[in-house]
């Protein structure tokens, strides 16, 4: 794998929504790379912003869904920055190069369509006959590990489970061999035994298609099942990134270390999780200083003032923590 | 219950809410005040002032017996908002009681109240009440209760679907875990949470039950002469249509005035109490 | 041990109707036969996946449905068939906490009203309704400060902590957790988990824990049961049922679940093959046979019944003796 | 039998009892009105001896019951009686008007979906904007003009102050743009404001934004993914609005003197025709629950999750 090669580059992204209560940013200057060929995991609770994050990628945050909103910074995908891109031109990125999957595909796919003809429909944008574009479908839903395919294809969406409806959309995203799949969330609506199915079937097809995926989740055991790299947001800022066993063996943040020793591990008689005190900071408050600064207990008098940058503290793995590097061992309670 | 009046400030920020709501204020006024505000009664005929076009002295002209169509026009306030309240207040209270009896129970006493509903769907709205009106004579009681007994079905649908939505709310489980008893948890637990769907339903019936008050007066089977009914008004102008039209221009522009109103009351209520709402 | 709860051949089937006339032509067996019991002061931890039946059971045990079949008892005291007076008595003894917590409470009062319902609708002492409130939220570290506020203004874990401390205000014995934390932020999970551990310890509650989570089930359960499609596939000790399961399908459950650290990545994660069937078209013999990798003719043929295999340990399958050796999994 | 099927048969069979009831509710209104057919017939020869055979003949003696089996049996043959007034056939003359309310009614609801579908796709799509905001305003008056006033209105507009189109009467196309714009206005103002509804809620949807995401160009998404989805509800609006248009036919008709069912329902009301009154209430219904149910079997074919909920299997 060519490490150095990026699929996807995020530079200073910075979202903001407009509210009743004033505008709130939901991303603050995050920048990351996604090299060609991996698994880049992008981990937080929800309200971290890292579902806006991708939505702003894809060019999915609109007048209509977000009106008022602002999209600061660049994306750089395959030598052009997808944030200056027209409507038109982001179209013919879209679905041909990049794909995403969502978290409830009930609800991604139409209602009223079948399952075959909303995988078809994505495949004849590329001025493919009507024959050979139906022979894909079926070749795609083969792919996917639909059994039966023929049948699947015929079927309303409202008609498949959830491990088959996110097999469709899996297809229906990788129908054009897009170079990066952004996948948001998307075992969190299965059960653990399809889960791991969708799992083993997106690890196939990244090998064989040779494509990026950016996997967007809350989980900590699909990181650890699937991700290569790992980045971890708290309130809209990118608060470290490592490659998956630094973030696992060795993470810096106290957040991170927190949200870690809060996993429930063991046994009852293995003593109580770790708990984080207090609440998301309001996202329509410009908080000067660390924006972890209220929840966190290893916390010192420049974090009130001074907001962390992103650094790299050894080789791969960055943090954003004034006090990362001092504090070694365990967290004060 | 504070998040009602939450929500009545929000629709406070609402600009067709405040205007919807000063239209109404205007009305009630009107109707209330209307002996001091108009400047005749309602019923004085003077035949050699028939058919005046409006002047300083009759704003709005005279119609056919001399009656100023001004001080008509304010006493038929009274008569549309009269009868719409009475008519809504009754068509809410038989309409929520069926809904919440068909959502919570189901069963055969959903299937009853659902069918009584397709029947009384089974004739448009108008048509019904022109039916019920024709069979109990003309009158003013009657139009409420041809109107009450025409709107009542639609109530009675929406508010069972929202009863069978919020009963199976884990709140309302949780309810009943406690040991709440059923007609506590449709008191206290579910009719609460439909109350707005009821405030919106019922402002935006009202116009609904003015309009059709006034068609059947229109149509000789609700008011009668000489009720300054804006029907009946509208109904006598129709003769001196060609010769005096200001007499049928005005009531219609009064009818559309509280329709206004309440409509943008009604939708102001529905964008702060229940987005999701379709009526 | 002495059983607080009895669960015997506990039954639920829906009728299915179909066709012109709607005919009840086939039934949903969403629990069929299932029976355990609960010690009092233990946790149960009840797993399956999303038909399982699990959630069907929780709300059979306190009657919030009618069981087709079986009994239920607590202390003794049948549930499924006690008249009015007596089912409100034995409520008073069993409290329950659902997945979601923003709709777990009437969204129209203040958190006040909502936890003094169940005082006041059981007769408590209006004197004393509000010591006993303010106590409790003590107990869930919430302070009286909420008790004005209206549930949309409260955070996930908030709302959540709200309805343990009102489902525990009438001093039950049991409390049914039906994926109490499934719903909520990780460090948000582990502050409810760790009450609801304090409160067990300090009440001496027994709880029924029903969740998809394994690690979560791991974590609070004494003793756990794996439900599919309606049946009790396997019964037995924490430790037992998940480090080393005897059934088929709590290996390939187990197996699904993602690995607490990247090192545990070499082992095979899929072994249950393709989608479960539906509810209604249940396969004969052992429902799991068309997705087992073990499955021989007697599992299509017939139904395994649930076999001490160690003390305390039971499960329902015919190969259990049989099996290859699970792959051992360090946690 | 496929679900679509089962269900619009079930929903063939639920309209027939709901017509059924309509005729118990219209027959026992009959019965209780003052007079019988008999006395009706008022002619200084009926002695009480023929009265009481007449009776016997015409089954009036008989239990309201058996009475009622033998109305609907002949309302089955077509046979809904005699005019009071001029002893027609009320059959033959409902045949004579129906044509002339159908036209008026049909043409208002065409021209109401040719003109609102688009207009409440445009003004949903771009919401806020001035064409929106403009349209929003228009309805929101246009709902609120009553039927009868509108017609009165345009007749002092059109044909009394510019002297451009007939008042009243069926002569030929001139004739029927009164009466037409009349019942369509207020209700092209509703169907408007529906779909633009509609429009807005399926744009929220989360399968629009997959729709994006795999590529699709703004207007096929707007056209195959919204406009459809937003049409299923639209469709159906549009056979429950018929009732809406047959019972403001009614009013239309008396204003425009169109020699419809409506007028013919409105003088038989002045005439106290109760025969007529009976038949018109009638055919109406069984206009409404025709087009009730044709707008839900529709909705059944437009929308498989419906078909499948209502026609398939149910716990």
């Amino acid at each position: 794998m060519d490490q150095t090669r990026r699929a996807l580059c995020v530079q200073h992204l910075d979202i903001q929504f407009s509210t009743p209560h004033g505008m709130a940013r939901a991303v603050q200057e995050v920048s990351f790379d996604i090299h060609a060929g991996e698994i880049y995991a992008l981990v937080g609770e929800s309200g971290c912003g890292k579902t806006s994050a991708a939505h702003a990628v894809m060019g999915l945050i609109n007048r209509i869904n977000a009106p008022g909103h602002r999209i600061g910074g660049r994306v750089l995908f395959e030598d052009k920055d997808l944030l200056s891109l027209t409507e038109e031109e982001m179209c013919h990125v879209r679905g041909r190069s990049l794909g995403m999957i969502f978290q409830n595909p009930l609800d991604a796919l139409n209602p009223l369509y079948r399952a075959g003809y909303q995988v078809y429909e994505a495949i004849v944008l590329d001025k493919i006959g009507k024959i050979e574009a139906w022979r894909r479908v079926a070749e795609l839903f083969n792919q996917v590990k639909l059994s039966d395919p023929e049948a699947r294809m015929r079927s309303y969406p409202q008609e498949l489970s959830g491990g088959m409806r996110q097999r469709v959309m899996i297809g229906m995203m990788l129908a054009r061999n897009p170079r990066l799949l952004i996948a948001d969330e998307p075992t969190t609506a299965l059960d653990v035994t399809i889960q791991a199915q969708v799992l083993e079937l997106i690890l196939a097809l990244r090998a064989a298609l040779e494509m990026s995926v950016w996997l967007i989740t809350h989980d900590f055991g699909i990181v650890a099942e699937i991700a290569d790299r790992v980045a971890v947001m708290y309130a809209g800022v990118l608060v470290e990134e490592a490659d998956v066993l630094g973030i696992f063996d060795n993470p810096r943040h106290p957040y991170t270390r927190m949200l870690m020793a809060s996993l429930p591990r063991g046994f009852k008689r293995d003593g109580r999780l770790r708990t984080i005190a207090g609440l998301l900071p309001d996202p329509t408050l410009e908080i000067p200083g660390c924006r972890f600064r209220d929840r966190c207990p290893a916390k010192i008098e420049v974090c009130a003032t001074q907001a962390p940058a992103l650094v790299e503290i050894t080789p791969g793995h960055r943090v954003a923590c004034h006090v990362a590097a001092t504090v070694k061992g365990d967290l004060p309670p | 219950m504070t998040s009602i009046w939450k929500a009545l400030r929000e629709a406070g920020r609402n600009k067709s809410f405040l205007v919807g709501l000063a239209i109404m204020a205007s009305l009630i006024a009107a109707a209330l005040l209307a002996d001091w505000i108009s400047p005749y009664t309602y019923d004085e005929m003077v035949i050699v002032e028939a058919l005046r076009p409006p002047s300083g002295q009759h704003w709005l002209g005279t119609d056919h017996l001399g009656r100023d169509s001004f001080s008509r026009l304010i006493h038929g306030s009274r008569i549309a908002l009269k009868v719409g309240a009475i008519a809504v207040t009754i068509q809410t209270v038989v309409g929520v009681l069926l809904g919440l009896l068909a959502g919570y129970y189901g069963g055969w006493q959903d299937r009853v109240i659902i069918f009584l509903t397709d029947v009384i769907w089974a004739l448009p709205p108008i048509v019904l009440a022109i039916a019920i009106c024709t069979l109990l004579g003309p009158s003013l009681t009657n139009v409420i209760i041809a109107i009450a007994a025409v709107s009542w079905a639609q109530f009675t649908r929406i508010v069972r679907s929202k009863t069978q939505a919020l009963k199976n709310m884990p709140y309302v489980e949780a309810a009943r875990a406690m040991g709440e008893s059923d007609l506590s948890i449709i008191l206290r637990y579910i009719l609460p949470n439909v109350i707005p769907v009821i405030i919106v339903l019922a402002t935006l019936a009202l116009p609904v039950a003015v309009v059709n008050t006034t068609a059947l007066g229109f149509l000789g089977l609700g008011a009668q002469p000489p009720l300054p009914d804006w029907g009946v008004i509208l109904s006598e102008s129709m003769t001196y249509i060609r010769r005096a039209p200001w007499i049928s221009i005005f009531p219609g522009l009064a009818i559309i005035y509280v329709v206004l109103g309440f409509n943008l009351l009604g939708e102001g209520l529905r964008d702060a109490l229940d987005p999701r709402l379709k009526v | 041990m002495n059983p607080l709860v009895e669960v015997s051949h506990l039954e639920k089937h829906f009728e299915i109707r179909s066709g012109l006339w709607r005919t009840v032509s086939s039934h949903v067996r969403a629990v069929d036969d299932v029976s355990f019991a609960i010690a009092a002061g233990e946790t149960l931890g009840l797993v399956g996946e999303s038909g399982s039946g699990k959630s069907t059971v929780a709300r059979l045990l306190l009657r919030l449905i009618t069981a087709t079949g079986g009994s239920v008892r607590l202390e003794g005291r049948e549930v499924t068939t006690a008249r009015p007076a007596e089912m409100k008595a034995l409520r008073r003894k069993m409290g329950i906490v659902f997945q979601d917590p923003a709709a777990s409470m009437n969204p129209r009062a203040k958190i006040k009203w909502s936890l003094r319902r169940p005082l006041v609708t059981n007769g408590f002492e209006h004197a004393r309704i509000d010591d006993q409130i303010l106590a409790m939220l003590a107990k869930v570290n919430l302070g009286p400060e909420l008790l004005n506020r209206y549930p949309h203004q409260l955070s996930g874990g908030q709302q959540q902590r709200i309805s343990v401390a009102r489902a525990l205000l009438l001093r039950p014995r049991l409390l049914v957790l039906d994926e109490p934390t499934s719903a909520l932020d990780i460090s948000v999970q582990a502050q409810v988990l760790n009450i609801l551990l304090d409160l067990q310890e300090a009440f001496g509650l027994t709880y029924l824990f029903i969740s998809h989570d394994l690690n979560v089930v791991r974590y609070v359960s004494d003793r756990v049961a794996i439900m599919y499609l309606g049946k009790l596939m396997e019964i037995g000790p924490v430790e037992a049922v998940l480090q080393a399961p005897r059934h088929p399908y709590t290996q390939g459950l187990a197996a699904s679940s993602p690995p607490m650290s990247p090192h545990q990545r070499g082992r095979q994660r899929v072994l249950l093959a393709e989608q479960p069937p539906s509810l209604i078209d249940l396969p004969t013999g052992c429902r799991l046979h068309p997705r087992c990798p073990f499955r021989q003719t007697i599992c299509e043929e017939t139904r395994p019944e649930l076999r001490e295999l160690a003390p305390g340990h039971w499960a329902a399958c015919h190969l259990a003796e049989n099996l290859p050796a699970p792959q051992p999994r360090d946690t | 039998m496929n679900d679509l099927t089962a269900y619009a048969i079930r929903r063939i069979f639920q309209s027939v009892f709901i017509v059924l009831a309509v005729t118990i509710l219209l027959f026992a209104i009959m019965h209780m009105m003052p007079g019988d057919p008999i006395q009706l017939i008022d002619s200084p020869r009926l002695d009480e001896a023929t009265t009481a055979k007449l009776r016997a003949r015409w089954g009036l003696d008989k239990p309201p019951v058996v009475q009622y089996l033998y109305w609907l049996l002949n309302v089955l043959k077509g046979d809904l009686g005699r005019s009071i007034t001029n002893g027609q056939s009320v059959s033959v003359l409902l045949a004579a008007r129906l044509p002339a309310t159908l036209h008026i009614t049909l043409t208002a609801l065409l021209l109401q979906y040719l003109v609102a579908v688009p207009l409440g796709l445009m003004a949903g799509y771009h919401q806020g904007s001035v064409f929106d905001r403009l349209a929003v305003s228009v309805t929101s008056v246009l709902r609120a003009i009553p039927y009868f006033w509108l017609g009165i209105l345009l007749i002092i507009v059109f044909a009394v102050s510019f002297r451009l189109l007939p008042v009243s009467g069926y002569r030929g196309f001139q004739s029927l743009i009164l009466p037409v714009l009349t019942l369509t206005l207020p209700a092209l103002a509703d169907t408007l404001r529906l779909t633009r509804s509609e429009v807005l809620e399926v744009l929220r949807e989360k399968h629009v934004t997959t729709a994006v995401a795999k590529g699709l160009r703004p207007q096929m998404v707007l056209l195959r993914h919204v406009l459809r989805n937003a049409l299923v509800p639209v469709t159906v609006m549009f056979f429950l609005s018929v009732p809406w248009l047959i019972g403001g036919s009614v009013i239309v008709e008396t204003i425009f003197a169109w020699p419809g069912t409506g007028r013919l329902l409105w003088k038989a009301i002045s005439a106290q025709d109760y025969p007529v009154v009976q038949g018109i209430i009638l055919l109406i219904t069984l206009l409404t629950v025709i087009s009730t149910t044709i707008g839900d079997i529709l909705t059944g074919l437009l929308d498989p999750r419906i078909r499948a909920e209502l026609g398939g299997r149910v716990a």
